[in-house]
């Protein structure tokens, strides 16, 4: 769920650009550091980013009968750690936004903050959670991908509350009514992509 | 399996830089013969085979299997795939499992057969092809040769009455196309209708019953030795001619091989010489 | 099969050979424009604009344009849509000024996307990322991006041929058939590019890669003309907004 | 450019399935002569030619280039990859970037030159390759055989004295495989001297001045037609023998072709027939 070019009043664009921004320098200072140690890992982080931009190609099924996109970053955050995350994220995103017209260039910076920011700090959490209270790998990255792309959607849900409040119940009324709207596409998508991630990992470890 | 007749009727499909790539195709795949698609890069072989095997919906045109239409519906799919499997040409494609056993299984699993009878057909498939003693190894560890064989026998275990192969024999050195070619003659024989695409004329010559010339959008089909003689068709599909009726033709007009039909092969041309020059025995 | 519509015209958009940092002066233009001006003409001012530049001069085609505009709806229309309806003691209820507070959504955001879509039809991704140096984007960010932009296509080929592979033998007939398979699918697009960077690795270390995989960009000149038109035009766009 | 002799001696280097690739392989590559490097899939083509360009180093042997050695160091390296150049089988393998004009100009710049030299040494590789055409069109809408070009291109802008080319005309049509060889033929005429493996036998025979035949860890080298005549060495090799030579020498023994050496295409085959049977005029 990207948030479309033009939506968010300016002052919330420039607002969540400022906020996404140290943790996308901090990212890029990683990678301009991994890069210059390691200068083959330019090819290994281009194609993690597109791997990511990928895997949100893959087209889940959902028991509704609609059928929505994976995030992916969750898994990114498990593979690569959130801060590269949060730069290949937000490339992935610029890459959505002038190549498939999904986001949009002042909404970038909301959009990091949410799917490039919050979502792989909230997967890796979950990861490191589930692993240290002695969950397998399956659980912990079920855990990864389904909370990353949760906590992606609570947290646009919450952004578009802070820009429209309701004018009755405020931004709590307006958090309710964002969450419930998307609630019908993103909860079950959640859950798919936890699934996908066991399945993709069950696979990756018979190998 | 049993062989069924499958046949595409004025297709127009896929779109490139401004023109069709199918115009207008029609092709009759004759039930349990030898059919090769011959065509240069990008002349519509591999948009045809999806066609025929329902991976792709024709603008226009339609595709029969035994007379009966294809019909774009998930059932109208379901039942064609059962009969007509497509082998991509990058196995790479074709293996996603870990191992060739399970890669194999894949098909048959799908269609809902109980654990034995799956177990039957990856056997089954995997002694087609020859490649029985894989089984237990990691898809990535094989030769490239061996995982198109694999690749095959993924296709092989839906038990499908018509094969449909695109390049099996590209990339692979003499001795692996000659096993390819035999598994390809089992697979006949366990009546598969086999069609491969391929643009190798020499090949083309050598193997088919006949053939189908993939050109201009169009198709020309026809007994091998018409159809890759006729120069004319050669230059427009930018194939070559194949050396056999070359230099055969020439042998014959000299008087040195017997009317009719000309060799195919170079053993053949060599048998089908006089012993002296001049005196055919 | 797996070219994105975008892509493909910005490669041979009649604006191809201008200069990405032009381009992107004018398409930011348009979509500050739109947010910050009045919806009312502001918006349809800025649509336009994107619109018909889009179409005549840089000749992007009708369908690409129309169909890329469209995506974004559904997400503007339920969220604009969902900003007027007013919950509270009483229940559900339309906001006081609800059809112009869910028009001038609409407005800013098809005008926006609009405006970035002018930049993503005419200016191929790798014009662009070169251009972000002087945005001082470190070098090594934008090789990543540019990698990331040429491996997409490779994985994107791969996804969608190992796709109807699957498809062939029955591995998306049913929910449960086609989680498993899109889970191997994954996998084996995922095994695809580490192997893929390793082998581009050996391949690039032949040719000299030592620090960096640092090119020739290619020399696509600023145009005074466009600079001025573009500036005048979005000052005019601007005034006449202001003041109606 | 000029024309350097590049030379392998004794190499053992790869390890695969508890075996040595190569064993003791000696190979000359003969300065400013074409030469094919035959062998069926695995058996140590591309390893040969990865330790001849540097990409890898070999347990033991040494390859020299105009008889110096060549050093595994940065120093040694970087000399050796501005003369060797090695072009892989998959394109993708060394295409990174979407622009064609700026992927062909990866090689020279990583050469330190300035941006005039380097835009000189794009458009000259690109003409050699006659893909000038392309330079505005991304990487990722070429076809198969247009991507092979570019990748050759993208190493002959390097200007190195011998290139080294791993199945150039691997999955390329007969047209696209003639386009391919003109390239070379270009590349040779300005000074490269080319290597090309491949397992297509009736290619090599047309096309190489001299072949080394890859067999059991060590090198076969010879003039084609005695090399390629060889039936006890082919089959050791898993390789076909041409159907030229099998189809020459028996009408050579019929009297219809003249003694010494045989033709080795159709076309020269027909050309050196008699008119009349039995009468060589």
């Amino acid at each position: 769920m990207h948030i479309a070019e033009g939506f968010l009043p300016a002052p919330h664009a420039l607002g969540w650009t400022l906020v996404a921004a140290p943790f996308v320098v901090h990212g890029a200072r990683c990678v301009v550091k991994e890069v210059r140690e390691h200068p083959e890992s330019t090819l290994l982080l281009g194609a993690a980013g597109a791997f990511t931009f990928v895997l949100s190609a893959i087209k889940l099924p959902s028991v509704t009968g609609s059928s929505s996109h994976p995030t992916g970053t969750g898994l990114g955050a498990v593979l690569f750690r959130p801060p590269v995350m949060a730069l290949l994220g937000t490339i992935v995103l610029l890459f959505q936004a002038l190549l498939l017209a999904h986001g949009g260039l002042t909404t970038l910076g909301a959009n990091a903050f949410s799917m490039a920011v919050v979502g792989p700090w909230v997967g890796y959490g979950a990861y490191r959670l589930v692993k240290r209270c002695g969950g397998g790998l399956l659980p912990a990255v079920f855990g990864a991908m389904a909370l990353s792309d949760l906590a992606t959607y609570v947290t646009t849900a919450l952004q578009l509350a802070l820009a429209f409040p309701d004018a009755e119940s405020g931004f709590l009324g307006a958090a309710a009514k964002f969450l419930g709207v998307f609630a019908v596409t993103q909860v079950p998508l959640a859950i798919g992509e936890g699934l996908l991630g066991v399945l993709l990992f069950r696979v990756l470890t018979v190998n | 399996m049993s062989h069924l007749p499958l046949a595409a009727e004025s297709l127009v499909a896929g779109y490139e830089r401004g023109a069709r790539v199918l115009d207008g195709a029609t092709l009759t795949v004759p039930a349990g013969r030898r059919l090769a698609l011959l065509g240069a890069n990008g002349s519509g072989k591999t948009t045809l085979l999806r066609c025929l095997s329902g991976a792709l919906e024709p603008t226009r045109g339609r595709v029969t299997l035994d007379g009966a239409e294809l019909r774009h519906t998930r059932a109208g799919l379901r039942a064609h795939r059962q009969e007509v499997q497509l082998v991509l040409q990058d196995p790479d494609d074709q293996l996603f499992s870990a191992s060739v056993a399970q890669d194999v299984s894949f098909g048959p699993m799908n269609l809902g057969l109980t654990e034995d009878e799956v177990r039957a057909r990856v056997a089954e498939a995997l002694d087609l092809l020859a490649v029985t003693h894989l089984a237990g190894r990691p898809t990535h560890q094989l030769s490239y040769g061996e995982r198109k064989r694999v690749a095959i026998a993924g296709a092989v275990a839906m038990r499908p009455c018509v094969l449909l192969l695109d390049e099996p024999t590209a990339g692979l050195d003499p001795t692996a196309v000659g096993e390819a070619l035999a598994a390809l003659h089992r697979l006949q024989q366990a009546d598969s209708t086999v069609v491969m695409s391929t643009h190798d004329v020499d090949l083309a010559l050598r193997w088919a019953d006949e053939v189908a010339v993939v050109v201009d959008g169009g198709v020309v089909q026809g007994a091998p030795d018409v159809v890759l003689g006729d120069d004319a068709l050669l230059a427009r599909a930018r194939l070559d001619r194949p050396w056999a009726l070359t230099v055969g033709a020439r042998l014959q007009t000299l008087g040195l091989l017997p009317d009719g039909a000309l060799p195919r092969d170079a053993d053949a041309l060599v048998a089908a010489l006089p012993d002296r020059p001049g005196v055919r025995t | 099969m797996t070219g994105l519509a975008v892509d493909d015209a910005a490669w041979v958009s009649a604006w191809r050979l201008r200069s990405p940092a032009d381009k992107l002066l004018l398409s930011v233009g348009l979509v500050l424009c739109a947010l910050l001006l009045p919806v009312w003409p502001g918006s349809l001012l800025v649509g336009l604009t994107a619109v018909v530049l889009a179409l005549g001069p840089a000749r992007v085609p009708a369908r690409t344009f129309g169909r890329a505009v469209r995506v974004p709806l559904a997400f503007i229309a339920l969220g604009a849509l969902t900003t007027v309806v007013q919950v509270g003691s009483g229940g559900f209820g339309w906001a006081p000024d609800a059809a112009a507070r869910a028009g001038g959504l609409v407005g800013h955001a098809v005008a926006g996307s609009a405006a970035v879509l002018l930049l993503a039809t005419t200016t191929p991704m790798s014009d662009l990322l070169p251009a972000l140096a002087r945005l001082r984007v470190p070098a090594a960010v934008i090789e990543v991006a540019s990698v990331t932009y040429r491996m997409l296509f490779v994985l994107l080929t791969s996804l969608s041929t190992i796709r109807e592979a699957q498809t062939a033998r029955m591995g998306h007939s049913g929910v449960r058939a086609s989680y498993r398979s899109s889970g191997m699918l994954a996998a084996a697009v995922l095994t695809r590019s580490w192997d893929r960077a390793r082998r581009l690795q050996d391949g690039l270390a032949g040719r000299g890669m030592e620090a960096g995989l640092r090119v020739l960009p290619e020399a696509l000149p600023s145009s005074r003309r466009f600079v001025a038109g573009t500036v005048a035009g979005l000052a005019a766009l601007a005034a006449v907004s202001v003041v109606a």
